[in-house]
C-alpha cells in the first residue's frame, strides 16, 4: 500500500519522481524530496526501532536533527553506516536501511524481555550489583552487558569514500538558513561583505518550508527562492546547504560538515568527495539556528505515533504526508492548533485538541473552533493505549500544580498524537562558544545571554517566535555584523508578513498518570533514547544526586546520539520541580561539540596513509628503492635500513655491509642530518654557551664534535660543527632533531641573549651528504676528486675542504661515525643522486657497498659511540655517558652546567654507560633487557640498568652491547645478569669501545 | 653560466601525474639573506648588487629587474633569480656586505618551486592552507611562510590566479602529491 | 584553534606556532651563584596563572620570531601581543589582573 | 514561577538522609529487588549533604577521585574520621568525570611501578571493598610500537615490569593482530605496527562510579562531603596551617590536604607555594554507541591516539595534551582532527563511525611526567598533584599513600620518591619516554 499516507497535493516533493528503497528488507516507494522518515511515514511505517534499555517499540518523533529515536543502519557492506537518523537522510534511489540493535526483528525483539525487569534496571542499578562472586564480573556479567551494548554496527572493511577539508575566512558567517538567517545573509551580502550562509538541510528556508505564510504578498516558498537566488548572484557570498556547523570554538572558529554526496544514489558518488569539513574563521558570526520543539512528559509517551506537533506540520506541509489519519493534539501553547488546522486541511481527522492551559484564546484557537475541532482546555493525556502504535489515549482534566484530576478519564481513539511542550532555542553553538544562557520566563526557554565573541543572534534562537520578528532581527543582525567588519550596510525595510498571532505558553513539565510517577506499569519518558524516565530523575535526587550534572550522569539523560536535544530542558525542569529550585538556578549541562555526530572519516580528511604524516625523503631515495633497500622510519624521514641481496635476511645483510666498511669501503646516504649555518661575530661565543665543550678556539677549516644539553643537564642532541670562517660555523644535528635544535638556538638568541650578533639559517636540504667509509675510502675519493689533496697532513681528521667532487661543487668533511677513514661529501641537495651514482661507479672496482642505518648503528657501537635517544633517554648526563671529557671545566657557564652540581646529578653511582660482553659470544642480548647484579633476588628484583644497544659484531666475531649500569664506570670486569623471559644471560662489564681502541684505522 | 646539471628533486617523479595547473619549475637561484633592514648601508649594498630594494613590510615581495626578494622575517629575505646565478650572487653579496652583521647562504637546492596556476589554484590552496587567499587579502606581490598540508611552505602570489610555492626538497613529493590530489576534483569536470 | 597575532605576520592559526610557556623568566646571569633551591625555582617553578597570563610563542612555521602574548587562560582571549624584550603592556586593573 | 507538578514537599520525605555513622545500606541484587517492590522510593542518599562543621582534624580540598579516596583511606586505614572533603562544584566533576578511564600499572621506573601496582591491586578488590561496582574491566592494555625506538623502549619496559613483579608481555605485530583483530598491521602503513606491550591486568573502570563509590564509602565512615564549597584561602599561623577560607565561610583544621588536580597551582598559591606544574587542556571524545568491535584498550604514542569501547558501546578516545596552558576545560580542534587521522590509521573500519561528543579536562603536568604526593614547607599542609594525563588509574593507590602521609605526617615508602624536594636534588622520575601518551 505505497503512498497511502500521501496528501493529495502540495509539499516540496516531486510527485513525478518515484524513488525505490528498502527498509528492513521490504521494498517501498518514496518521492524525490523525501527524507527516509517522510517516505516511511508516507508508507504508513512508524515503528523504526527499539529503545536502548527496555527495547520498547519506538517510532519517528521529529523531522530534523533533534530526532531522538529513529536511528537506522544505512547502506550495506563497505559503505554501511550506523545510527543515522531517518529524519536526516535524503531519500535516494536504491537506499536500503534497517533497524538497529534489534533481534531478530524490530517487530519481534527478544530483548524486549528486558522490559519485564524494568523495575530492576533503574538508573544506576549497575553500581549496586554484579559484585559477587568477584570474578563473575569479568567472566559473565560484563560480557552479557557488553553484548547488549551499542546501536548499529561499524563496517567491517575500509571506507571506499574520500573526505577532505577546506579553509575559509569571511567577514560574516550566518549559521541557519531559516527566515532569520536568510535575511541576515541578505542584509550583509548586499553590503559587499564576504558572507557565508550555511544550513544543515537539503534546502534553505528552515521552518518556513513547513509553514503556510505570506511574505510581502508572496508565498513563503517564493520569498525563499528569490532570496536564495539573489544571494547566489553575489560574488562574495558562499552558500552551503547540507552543511552543519558542528563546532563553535574560540576566536570565531567554526567547523562545518558539508555532506556532498550522501543524498545521491551510490552509483553517482564515485570519485567525488563525500564529506568536507570547512574550517571557518569569521570576523562576525550571526547565529540564527532556530528552535527545537519540546515533547510533553506523560505516561507511556514513547509509543510510536506520538510525535512533535511541529514535525507533524512539517510532514504534512513540506513532505505531503499525513503521519496519522486520526490525530489527538496535546499542547501547552498555540502552535499545536496550527498543526491541527493544517492537518485537517490536508485531510486528517482531528479527534481533539488537549490544551494543558485552562484558558486559551486567540486567532488560532478561534480558527480551530471555526473548523469544528473539539477543544478540551485544561486537559492532558494520562495514559496511552497501543504498543507498536498508539491506538487511543486516556485523557483527563487536570489541575496544574497538583496531582488532581477533575474529570473522569475519557478514551479517545487515534492513530497519532501530536504534542507541543514549547520551544527550546538551539543555543548549542552559542554555548559551545562559551556563552552563558539567560532564562526567559515569558517564553519558557533559555536564550543566548551576552555575546562572548564577535557574534549576534536572530530569530527563534532569541526566543522570537514570530516570523516578522525573525525577519526583522535577521536583517538587523546581518546589517550590523557587516557594518562592524567595515562595510556600509543597512537593514531593508520591514516586510509585510501574514501570520497568526501566537498566544502565551504555559509550562507543563510532567503529567502524572493514573498512578504516581514511578509506580505501576506506566513510564514517563524524558530521554527517549536512553530510556530515562521521570522516576529515574526522582530516584537520582533521592539518592543525593542533586546537581544537574550528577542527574545527567546517573540517569544518562542527554547522553545519547541526540545529546538530549528534546530531553535536556524537560529533565532539568523536572529536577527543578523536585528540588523546588528555579530553573535558571538548576542550570543546564554543558553543551559540547559536535552539534550532531560527525564521521571520523570527515574529521581525518585527507590526512590518511602517507598523508597522515608527511614522508620526507632524500634526493637519493629512489636509488635506494630501486636497489631493494628496506627502510626505517626516523622521525618523518625514510632512511635505508639495510640493503639485502637476494636471499639475505637483515643479519646476513648487515654482516656483509659492516665487513665491507671495516675491510673495504661502504657508502651511506647521510643527507637527513640537520644542518644549520651559524654566522656573526659572536657565533663562537654562542656555541660556547650552547655546547658543553669549548668552540672559541676551534680553527677555521676544522671540525669538532659537541654535546647539547638542556638546562637540567640532560643530553638532548649531538653532532659535529665545522668552522667555515672566523665568524661562521656549520652545525649538524641528529636527523630527528633538526627543527627542534634550530628552534632551541633561536629561542636562546632571541629571548636570552639578544645582544649576541648571530644569525642561524637552516640549510638541511641545501646539502646532500654521501659518506664513504672504510680503508678503501681514500682510493675512491681520489678517483672522485683527483684535484683534492687527500693526504693526512693536508686534510687531517676533523677538518674539511671545499672543491670539486665528481664534477660537482662540494664540501668534504673528514669526520667518522664508524671509526674508519671517512669522507662526508656534501653537494647541492638536488645533485645528490648524481653524486651517489658517481660514487658507486668510482667505487665499483673496490666493491663499494651501500649500507643503511642498521649497519651504521653496529659500526658506531663497535666504537662505543652513542646515539642520542638510544643511549640517552632524557635522564642521561654527559658524565653518565663517560663523556666528561667533553664537558668544559673552564667555561664559566653553558646550558646545563649548573645542574651537574645538584645532589642527585652529582652522585657517582648514577647509571653509567659501559660495554657488555656476554659469556656466550654468539648470544645477542635483547635491547631493553634489564640488568641485575643478583640474579637470584626475589621480585621486585633490584635492577641496576638496562641494555641500550646490542648487536652481533661480524668484525669482532662476537656480540657486543652497550648498557647503562648503576656505578658502571667503577665496575669494569664485573659480572652482570639479564633475566629474560625464558633464561638469564650473564655478561661482563667492559669498556664501551670494542673495536680499534687506539683509533688507528681513522686514517685508513 | 651553465645550467645546473643533474638536478633531480623527489617531486620530479610525479611530473607526469600532475594535473593542469600544477608543475614543478626549473631550478632558480635562491639565496637566503639576513641583515638589518634599518641599516641603510645594508639595504643600499643589496640594491646595488641584486638590483632590488628589500621589502621592509612583512609578507611582501619586491621585484627588481634581475631578481625578486621575498620577505621571510624581519631580518631575513629570500632572493630569487635566474637559474645558476647563485654562486655569482653570493660572491657579490659577500663582497658588498663585508664587515656587516649579515648572513648569506645559497639555498637554491633547499627548496623546490611549484607553480600553481589557474582558476582553481585558490581552491587547491584553500584545501591545503588556513591562510586567507581572497584577493582582498592576498594578492600578487604578497608572500607568506606558512603550512601546506603538514609541510612548511613559502607561498608567493605572482599574478591574479598564479602562485609559486617554495617547498623543502625532502617534502616536495608529499606536497606535489597533495596538491595534485587537491586539484583532481576540478580537472575531472 | 587559537588565532595568534604574530607581531610581524599578523593573525595565524595556532598550528603555525610553538608554545614557549611562561614569559619573563630570565635565565640567571650567574647560575653558579644560585642555591639548588633557586636553581630549581628557575628550572621548574611556574606561575601557571588562571586568568591573564604572560607567555611566549614562536612563529616557528612563519617568521621564526619569538614574542610574548598575554592570554586569558580561561577564556583563551588574547589580550596583548608584544615583542621580546618589551615590557608587558598595562592592561588596566581589570584585564591585567594577575599578570 | 510554576514548577512541575511533582510534589515538592515529598522531596524531604525522599531524602531522609542518613545520620552520621549510621551504617550504609548494603548494595546487592537483593536490595535492588526489595526496593523494586516499593518502587524504589526508599533508597537512602548515597552520601549526606552536611553543613560544614567549624573545625575538622583534616580538610581535604578537592572532591575528585583522589580526594575522596584519601578521605576513605584516612578513615579506614588510620581511623581518622573527623574529616571534610571540600569540593567547589559537584563531586567527581573534575578530571575524574572526564577521563578515558585507562587503568594499568606497567610503568618504567621502579618508583612508579611500585605505586601504580599498589593501586592496581587495590582496584582489583575495590568494588567489594566499597560495596559499589566500579566496573573494573581487566580486558588488557596494548601499547603499540611503531618504530625501532618504540620497540626498544617497549621491550625495556616489559623487562622492567616483569622484574618488578608487574605482569607484562611483548607481542610482535602478529600477536597484536591476534589480540585485537581489527588493528591494521599492514607493513605499508605510514607508521606500521611493529609490536606492542600488553598488560592483561590493565583495562578500564567506570569513572563516575569510582567517585561516587568512594564518596559513599567515606561518608559511611563519617567523612563530611561538602559540595559547592570552594576554598578561597589557606589560613596559616606562622609556618603552620590552621584552616581554610571557603565560599561557605572559614573552616578550621589541624591538617589540610590539597588534591585539586588541574587547579593545583591556584590552590597552592593560596598558601604561598609555587609548583613545578603547568595546567594543560586534555581532550577526549566518544563515538556514537556501536555494537562491540574492540575488546581491549589500545594506546599508541607514535601516532598519538588511544581507544577503548565502553560497556555502552561508545568508542572512548583521547590523545595528547594541547600545547598551551589553560583552565578552560577545552582544547583546540586540530588536536581532535589529528587524533582521528591517527585512529583511522590503526582502525580503518572506524571511518564511518561518528564522533558524538568531545570535551576537555585540565591536567596538571610535572616536568618529569610523574606526580607529587608530598609534605610541603608549610606544616600540616600536604599536596597531591601533578598526575597529568594519567592519574585516574592511581586513584586508590594515591589515596592510600596520601592518607598515610597525612595521618603520619611522613610519606609512605611508596610515595617518598614523589616529593617536592626531587626538583631541587634532581632526582626526577622521568616517565616521558615510557609515557609519550601517559594514560
Ligand atoms: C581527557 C582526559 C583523559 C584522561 N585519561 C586518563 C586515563 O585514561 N587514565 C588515567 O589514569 N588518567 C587519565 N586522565 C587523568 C586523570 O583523569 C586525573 O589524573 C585524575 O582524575 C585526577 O584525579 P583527582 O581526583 O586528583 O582530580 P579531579 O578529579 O580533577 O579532582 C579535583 C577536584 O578539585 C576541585 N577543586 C579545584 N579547586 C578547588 C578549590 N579551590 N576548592 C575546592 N575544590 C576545588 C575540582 O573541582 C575537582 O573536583 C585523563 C584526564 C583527562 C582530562
Ligand atoms: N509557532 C511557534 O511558536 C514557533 C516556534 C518556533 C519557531 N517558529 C517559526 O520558525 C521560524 C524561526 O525562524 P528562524 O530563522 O529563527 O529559525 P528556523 O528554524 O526557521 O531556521 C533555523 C535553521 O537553522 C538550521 N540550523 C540549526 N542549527 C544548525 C547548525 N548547527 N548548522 C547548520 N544549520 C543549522 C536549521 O536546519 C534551520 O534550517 C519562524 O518562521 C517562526 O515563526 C514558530
Ligand atoms: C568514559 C567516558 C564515557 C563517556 N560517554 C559518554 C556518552 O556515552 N555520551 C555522552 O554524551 N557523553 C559521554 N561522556 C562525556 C560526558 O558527557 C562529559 O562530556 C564529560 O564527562 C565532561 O564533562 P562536561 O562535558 O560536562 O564538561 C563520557 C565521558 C567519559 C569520561
Ligand atoms: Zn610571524
Amino acid at each position: 500500500m505505497t503512498g497511502s499516507h500521501r496528501t493529495q497535493a502540495g509539499g516540496r516533493i516531486d510527485r513525478q519522481k518515484k524513488i525505490n528503497f528498502t527498509f528492513n528488507g521490504k521494498s517501498y516507494v518514496g518521492m524525490e524530496g523525501d527524507t527516509l522518515a517522510s517516505a516511511l511515514l508516507a508508507n504508513g511505517v512508524h515503528l523504526l526501532g527499539r529503545s536502548f534499555k527496555y527495547h520498547r517499540p519506538r517510532g519517528i518523533v521529529a523531522a530534523g536533527a533533534e530526532e531522538p529515536n529513529s536511528m537506522v543502519q544505512l547502506g550495506e557492506g563497505a559503505v554501511t553506516e550506523p545510527n543515522i537518523r531517518a529524519t536526516q537522510i535524503s531519500l535516494y534511489e536504491g537506499l536500503s536501511a534497517s533497524s538497529v540493535n534489534v533481534w531478530p526483528s524490530v517487530e519481534f525483539d527478544v530483548s524486549a524481555m528486558n522490559g519485564l525487569f524494568a523495575k530492576i534496571f533503574t538508573a544506576g542499578f549497575y553500581n549496586k550489583t554484579f559484585m559477587w562472586p568477584r570474578d563473575m564480573w569479568i567472566k559473565l556479567y560484563e560480557p552479557v552487558i557488553r553484548r547488549a551494548a551499542g546501536w548499529g554496527k561499524a563496517p567491517t572493511t575500509s571506507d571506499p569514500d574520500i573526505y577532505d577539508h577546506m579553509h575559509l575566512t569571511v567577514d560574516v558567517m550566518v549559521v541557519g538558513g531559516g527566515p532569520a538567517g536568510l535575511s541576515a545573509a541578505l542584509a550583509a551580502g548586499r553590503s559587499g561583505a564576504r558572507v557565508l550562509l550555511i544550513d544543515e538541510q537539503s534546502e534553505f528556508g528552515g521552518s518556513l518550508l513547513s509553514l503556510n505564510r505570506q511574505i510581502d504578498g508572496k508565498n513563503a516558498a517564493e520569498w525563499i527562492s528569490e532570496t536564495v537566488s539573489e544571494l547566489a548572484g553575489m560574488e562574495d557570498v558562499t552558500l552551503l546547504n547540507r552543511s552543519i556547523a558542528f563546532g563553535y570554538y574560540d576566536q570565531n572558529y567554526l567547523c562545518v560538515l558539508e555532506q556532498r554526496t550522501d543524498h545521491l544514489p551510490q552509483a553517482m558518488r564515485k570519485g567525488k568527495v563525500r564529506q568536507r569539513v570547512w574550517h571557518i574563521r569569521a570576523i562576525e558570526v550571526v547565529l540564527a539556528t532556530g528552535a527545537h520543539e519540546r515533547p510533553l512528559v506523560f505516561a507511556n509517551n514513547d509509543r510510536p505515533g506520538i510525535m512533535l506537533a511541529g514535525a507533524v506540520q512539517t510532514y504534512v506541509n513540506r513532505y505531503g504526508v499525513l503521519p496519522g489519519r486520526k490525530m489527538v493534539i496535546f499542547t501547552n501553547n498555540d502552535a499545536g492548533y496550527e498543526t491541527a488546522i493544517d492537518a485537517k486541511a490536508a485531510g486528517a481527522n482531528i479527534a481533539a485538541i488537549l490544551d494543558a492551559r485552562e484558558e486559551a484564546d486567540g486567532e488560532l484557537i478561534e480558527a480551530a473552533k471555526a473548523l469544528g475541532i473539539r477543544i478540551l482546555p485544561g486537559y492532558a493525556i494520562t495514559g496511552v493505549e497501543g504498543g507498536k502504535r498508539v491506538k487511543a489515549v486516556e485523557v483527563r482534566k487536570i489541575q496544574k500544580g497538583a496531582k488532581v484530576y477533575t474529570s473522569a478519564p475519557e478514551r479517545i481513539a487515534c492513530d497519532l498524537v501530536a504534542m507541543s511542550g514549547g520551544w527550546s532555542p538551539v543555543v548549542h553553538l552559542f554555548s559551545q562558544s562559551q556563552g552563558k544562557l539567560h532564562y526567559r520566563e515569558e517564553e519558557v526557554c533559555f536564550v543566548p545571554g551576552t555575546p562572548v565573541q564577535k557574534q549576534s543572534f536572530a530569530g527563534a534562537l532569541n526566543g522570537s517566535f514570530s516570523l516578522s520578528a525573525c525577519l526583522e532581527e535577521g536583517a538587523k543582525a546581518g546589517a550590523e555584523a557587516a557594518t562592524k567588519t567595515g562595510f556600509t550596510a543597512k537593514a531593508a525595510n520591514a516586510l509585510k508578513v501574514d501570520e497568526p498571532a501566537m498566544g502565551r505558553i504555559e509550562p507543563f513539565w510532567i503529567v502524572p498518570g493514573a498512578r504516581p510517577v514511578g509506580e505501576g506499569g506506566a513510564k514517563h519518558f524524558v530521554d527517549l533514547q536512553n530510556d530515562t524516565t521521570a522516576a529515574d530523575i526522582e530516584l537520582a535526587v533521592r539518592e543525593g544526586f542533586e546537581s544537574v550534572e550528577h542527574v545527567k550522569r546517573y540517569t544518562l539523560t542527554g547522553f545519547g546520539t541526540d545529546q538530549g536535544k528534546t530531553s535536556n530542558i524537560n529533565a532539568l525542569a523536572i529536577l527543578s520541580g523536585i528540588l523546588d529550585k528555579p530553573i535558571p538556578k538548576v542550570g543546564t549541562t554543558t553543551f559540547r561539540p559536535p552539534y550532531t555526530p560527525v564521521s571520523y572519516g570527515a574529521l581525518a580528511g585527507r590526512n590518511l596513509g602517507d598523508w597522515s604524516d608527511p614522508v620526507r625523503i632524500t634526493s637519493i631515495h629512489d636509488w635506494h628503492v630501486a636497489s631493494g633497500a628496506e627502510f626505517e622510519n626516523v622521525g618523518q624521514w625514510k632512511r635505508p635500513w639495510y640493503f639485502p641481496k637476494a636471499g639475505e635476511d637483515m643479519h646476513a645483510a648487515t654482516n656483509r655491509e659492516c665487513l665491507a666498511v671495516r675491510n673495504g669501503v661502504g657508502v651511506l646516504d647521510a643527507s637527513t642530518l640537520g644542518k644549520i649555518d651559524i654566522r656573526g661575530k659572536d657565533a663562537a661565543e654562542f656555541l660556547n654557551r650552547i655546547y658543553t665543550n669549548a668552540f672559541a678556539k676551534l680553527g677555521v677549516g676544522r671540525v669538532r664534535y659537541g654535546l647539547m644539553c638542556h638546562e637540567d643537564g640532560m643530553v638532548f642532541d649531538d653532532g659535529t660543527t665545522a668552522r667555515l670562517a672566523e665568524d661562521r660555523f656549520l652545525m649538524t644535528t641528529t636527523t630527528g632533531n633538526a627543527a627542534v635544535v634550530l628552534d632551541w638556538l633561536e629561542e636562546y638568541l632571541q629571548t636570552e641573549w639578544p645582544e649576541l650578533q648571530v644569525y642561524c639559517t637552516s640549510v638541511t636540504e641545501q646539502w646532500a651528504t654521501v659518506s664513504i667509509a672504510g680503508p678503501m675510502a681514500g682510493k675512491v675519493m681520489a678517483k672522485l676528486a683527483p684535484e683534492m689533496n687527500l693526504s693526512n697532513d693536508d686534510f687531517p681528521f676533523l677538518s674539511f675542504k671545499e672543491g670539486t667532487v665528481a664534477g660537482l661543487k662540494a664540501r668534504v668533511f673528514r669526520i667518522s661515525f664508524t671509526g674508519e677513514l671517512t669522507y662526508e661529501i656534501n653537494v647541492p641537495w638536488a645533485q645528490g643522486r648524481a653524486l651517489w651514482e658517481a660514487v658507486m661507479e668510482a667505487g665499483a672496482e673496490f666493491d663499494i657497498t651501500p649500507y643503511g642505518t642498521e649497519s651504521m648503528h653496529i659500526l658506531r657501537a663497535e666504537k662505543g659511540f652513542i646515539i642520542v635517544g638510544q643511549e640517552t633517554d632524557g635522564t642521561t648526563t654527559p658524565q653518565d655517558l663517560g663523556m666528561g671529557w667533553i664537558v668544559s671545566k673552564k667555561k664559566p657557564d653553558f646550558i646545563g652546567k649548573r645542574s651537574y652540581s645538584r645532589m642527585d646529578t652529582s652522585r657517582t653511582d648514577r647509571k653509567q654507560l659501559v660495554g657488555l660482553m656476554t659469556d656466550n659470544p654468539s648470544e645477542v642480548l635483547p635491547e631493553g633487557a634489564q640488568l641485575v647484579f643478583d640474579k637470584n633476588a626475589p621480585r621486585p628484583m633490584p635492577m641496576v640498568g638496562h641494555v641500550t644497544s646490542s648487536y652481533y659484531s661480524a668484525a669482532l666475531g662476537h656480540s657486543i652491547a652497550l648498557a647503562l649500569v648503576k656505578g658502571g664506570h667503577s665496575k669494569m670486569g664485573e659480572t652482570i645478569h639479564a633475566p629474560l623471559l625464558d633464561k638469564t644471560v650473564t655478561a661482563r662489564i667492559v669498556d664501551p669501545v670494542f673495536y680499534d681502541k687506539e683509533g688507528e684505522k681513522l686514517n685508513g | 653560466m651553465a645550467k645546473l646539471a643533474n638536478w633531480i628533486t623527489p617531486a620530479a617523479a610525479l611530473a607526469d601525474s600532475f594535473p593542469a595547473g600544477l608543475k614543478e619549475l626549473a631550478p632558480r637561484a635562491q639565496v637566503s639573506l639576513r641583515g638589518n633592514i634599518d641599516d641603510k648601508a645594508f639595504v643600499d649594498a643589496v640594491k646595488t648588487v641584486a638590483g632590488v630594494t628589500l621589502p621592509k613590510k612583512a609578507n611582501k615581495v619586491a621585484t627588481g629587474d634581475k631578481m625578486k626578494a621575498l620577505w621571510l622575517s624581519p631580518d631575513e629575505w629570500l632572493l630569487v633569480g635566474e637559474e645558476a646565478t647563485q654562486d655569482a650572487l653570493v660572491a657579490a653579496l659577500e663582497e658588498a656586505l663585508a664587515g656587516q652583521h649579515i648572513a648569506v647562504n645559497d639555498v637554491s637546492a633547499n627548496r623546490t618551486i611549484f607553480a600553481l596556476e589557474g582558476l582553481h589554484a585558490r581552491d587547491a590552496l584553500m584545501k591545503s592552507c588556513a591562510l586567507d587567499f581572497h584577493p582582498g587579502n592576498f594578492t600578487a606581490g604578497d608572500c607568506a611562510q606558512t603550512v601546506i598540508g603538514k609541510s612548511p611552505a613559502i607561498i608567493e602570489q605572482v599574478s591574479l590566479t598564479d602562485y609559486h610555492l617554495y617547498i623543502r626538497g625532502s617534502l616536495s613529493r608529499y606536497v606535489g602529491g597533495w596538491l595534485a590530489e587537491a586539484l583532481k576534483e576540478y580537472s575531472e569536470k | 584553534m587559537l588565532y595568534i597575532d604574530c607581531p610581524w605576520c599578523g593573525k595565524r592559526n595556532e598550528t603555525e606556532f610553538h608554545y614557549g610557556g611562561e614569559a619573563h623568566i630570565a635565565r640567571p646571569e650567574d647560575p653558579s651563584a644560585l642555591s639548588d633551591e633557586q636553581w630549581a625555582d628557575f628550572l621548574f617553578m611556574r606561575k601557571n596563572l588562571k586568568g591573564p597570563y604572560a607567555e611566549r610563542w614562536c612563529h616557528s612555521n612563519g617568521c621564526r620570531r619569538w614574542f610574548n602574548v598575554i592570554r586569558n587562560t580561561v577564556s583563551h582571549e588574547i589580550l596583548a601581543v608584544y615583542k621580546m624584550g618589551e615590557t608587558p603592556p598595562d592592561l588596566g586593573p581589570k584585564k591585567g589582573e594577575g599578570v | 514561577m510554576a514548577h512541575s507538578n511533582s510534589d515538592a514537599g515529598a522531596y524531604a520525605r525522599w531524602n531522609p538522609g542518613r545520620k552520621q555513622g549510621e551504617p550504609m545500606v548494603k548494595y546487592s541484587i537483593f536490595t535492588i529487588a526489595r526496593n523494586a517492590m516499593t518502587s524504589h522510593k526508599n533508597w537512602p542518599r548515597q552520601w549526606r549533604s552536611p553543613e560544614p562543621k567549624p573545625e575538622y582534624d583534616v580538610i581535604i580540598i578537592g572532591g575528585g577521585g583522589h580526594g575522596l579516596a584519601t578521605a576513605y583511606y584516612l578513615a579506614k586505614e588510620h581511623g581518622v574520621t573527623n574529616v571534610a572533603v571540600l569540593e567547589k562544584g559537584w563531586l567527581g566533576g573534575g578530571n575524574t568525570a572526564r577521563n578515558t578511564t585507562i587503568v594499568r600499572s606497567n610503568y618504567l621506573w621502579d618508583e612508579s611501578a611500585a605505586i601504580y601496582e599498589k593501586s592496581l591491586q587495590l582496584w582489583e578488590g575495590l568494588s567489594q571493598d566499597i560495596n559499589y561496582n566500579v566496573m573494573l574491566s581487566q580486558r588488557g592494555v596494548l601499547n603499540l610500537a611503531h618504530n625501532l625506538g618504540d620497540v626498544r623502549e617497549g621491550v625495556r619496559r616489559v623487562n622492567a615490569n616483569r622484574l618488578n613483579g608487574v605482569d607484562a608481555e611483548w607481542l610482535d605485530a602478529d600477536g597484536v593482530k591476534e589480540f585485537c583483530p581489527i588493528i591494521n598491521i599492514s607493513k605499508s602503513a605510514r607508521h606500521p605496527v611493529l609490536g606492542a606491550t600488553l598488560q592483561r591486568r590493565g583495562g578500564v573502570a567506570r569513572h563516575d562510579s569510582v567517585a561516587w563509590g568512594f564518596a559513599r564509602a567515606a561518608d559511611a565512615r563519617g567523612v563530611d562531603i561538602i559540595q559547592n564549597c570552594e576554598v578561597t584561602g589557606i589560613l596559616r599561623d606562622g609556618g603552620k596551617v590552621t584552616g581554610v577560607e571557603t565560599s561557605r565561610g572559614t573552616i578550621k583544621a589541624k591538617k589540610v590536604a590539597m588534591v585539586t588536580a588541574g587547579h593545583s597551582s591556584v590552590v597552592a598559591n593560596m598558601a604561598g607555594l609555587r609548583l613545578p606544574v603547568e595546567s594543560h587542556p586534555l581532550q577526549a571524545l566518544v563515538s556514537e554507541p556501536i555494537k562491540p568491535v574492540i575488546n581491549c584498550v589500545v594506546m599508541s604514542g607514535a601516532v598519538h591516539v588511544y581507544v577503548s569501547q565502553s560497556d555502552k558501546g561508545e568508542l572512548v578516545m583521547g590523545a595528547g595534551v594541547d600545547a598551551f596552558n589553560s583552565y578552560g576545560q577545552r582544547g583546540s580542534f586540530h588536536v581532535i582532527e589529528h587524533q582521528l587521522g591517527a585512529c583511522l590509521e590503526l582502525f580503518p573500519i572506524f571511518s564511518r563511525v561518528r564522533m558524538m561528543r568531545s570535551w576537555g579536562g585540565i591536567v596538571d603536568v610535572c616536568p618529569d611526567a610523574s606526580p607529587i604526593i608530598s609534605k610541603t614547607p608549610v606544616e600540616g599542609l600536604y599536596i597531591n598533584c601533578g598526575w597529568g594525563t594519567g592519574g585516574f588509574k592511581a586513584t586508590p593507590g594515591s589515596g592510600w599513600a596520601f592518607a598515610h602521609t597525612v595521618a603520619k605526617d611522613e610519606p609512605h615508602p611508596l610515595n617518598a620518591p614523589f616529593s617536592l624536594q626531587r626538583f631541587e636534588t634532581g632526582a626526577l622520575i622521568d616517565e616521558h619516554g615510557a609515557a609519550a601518551v601517559a594514560h
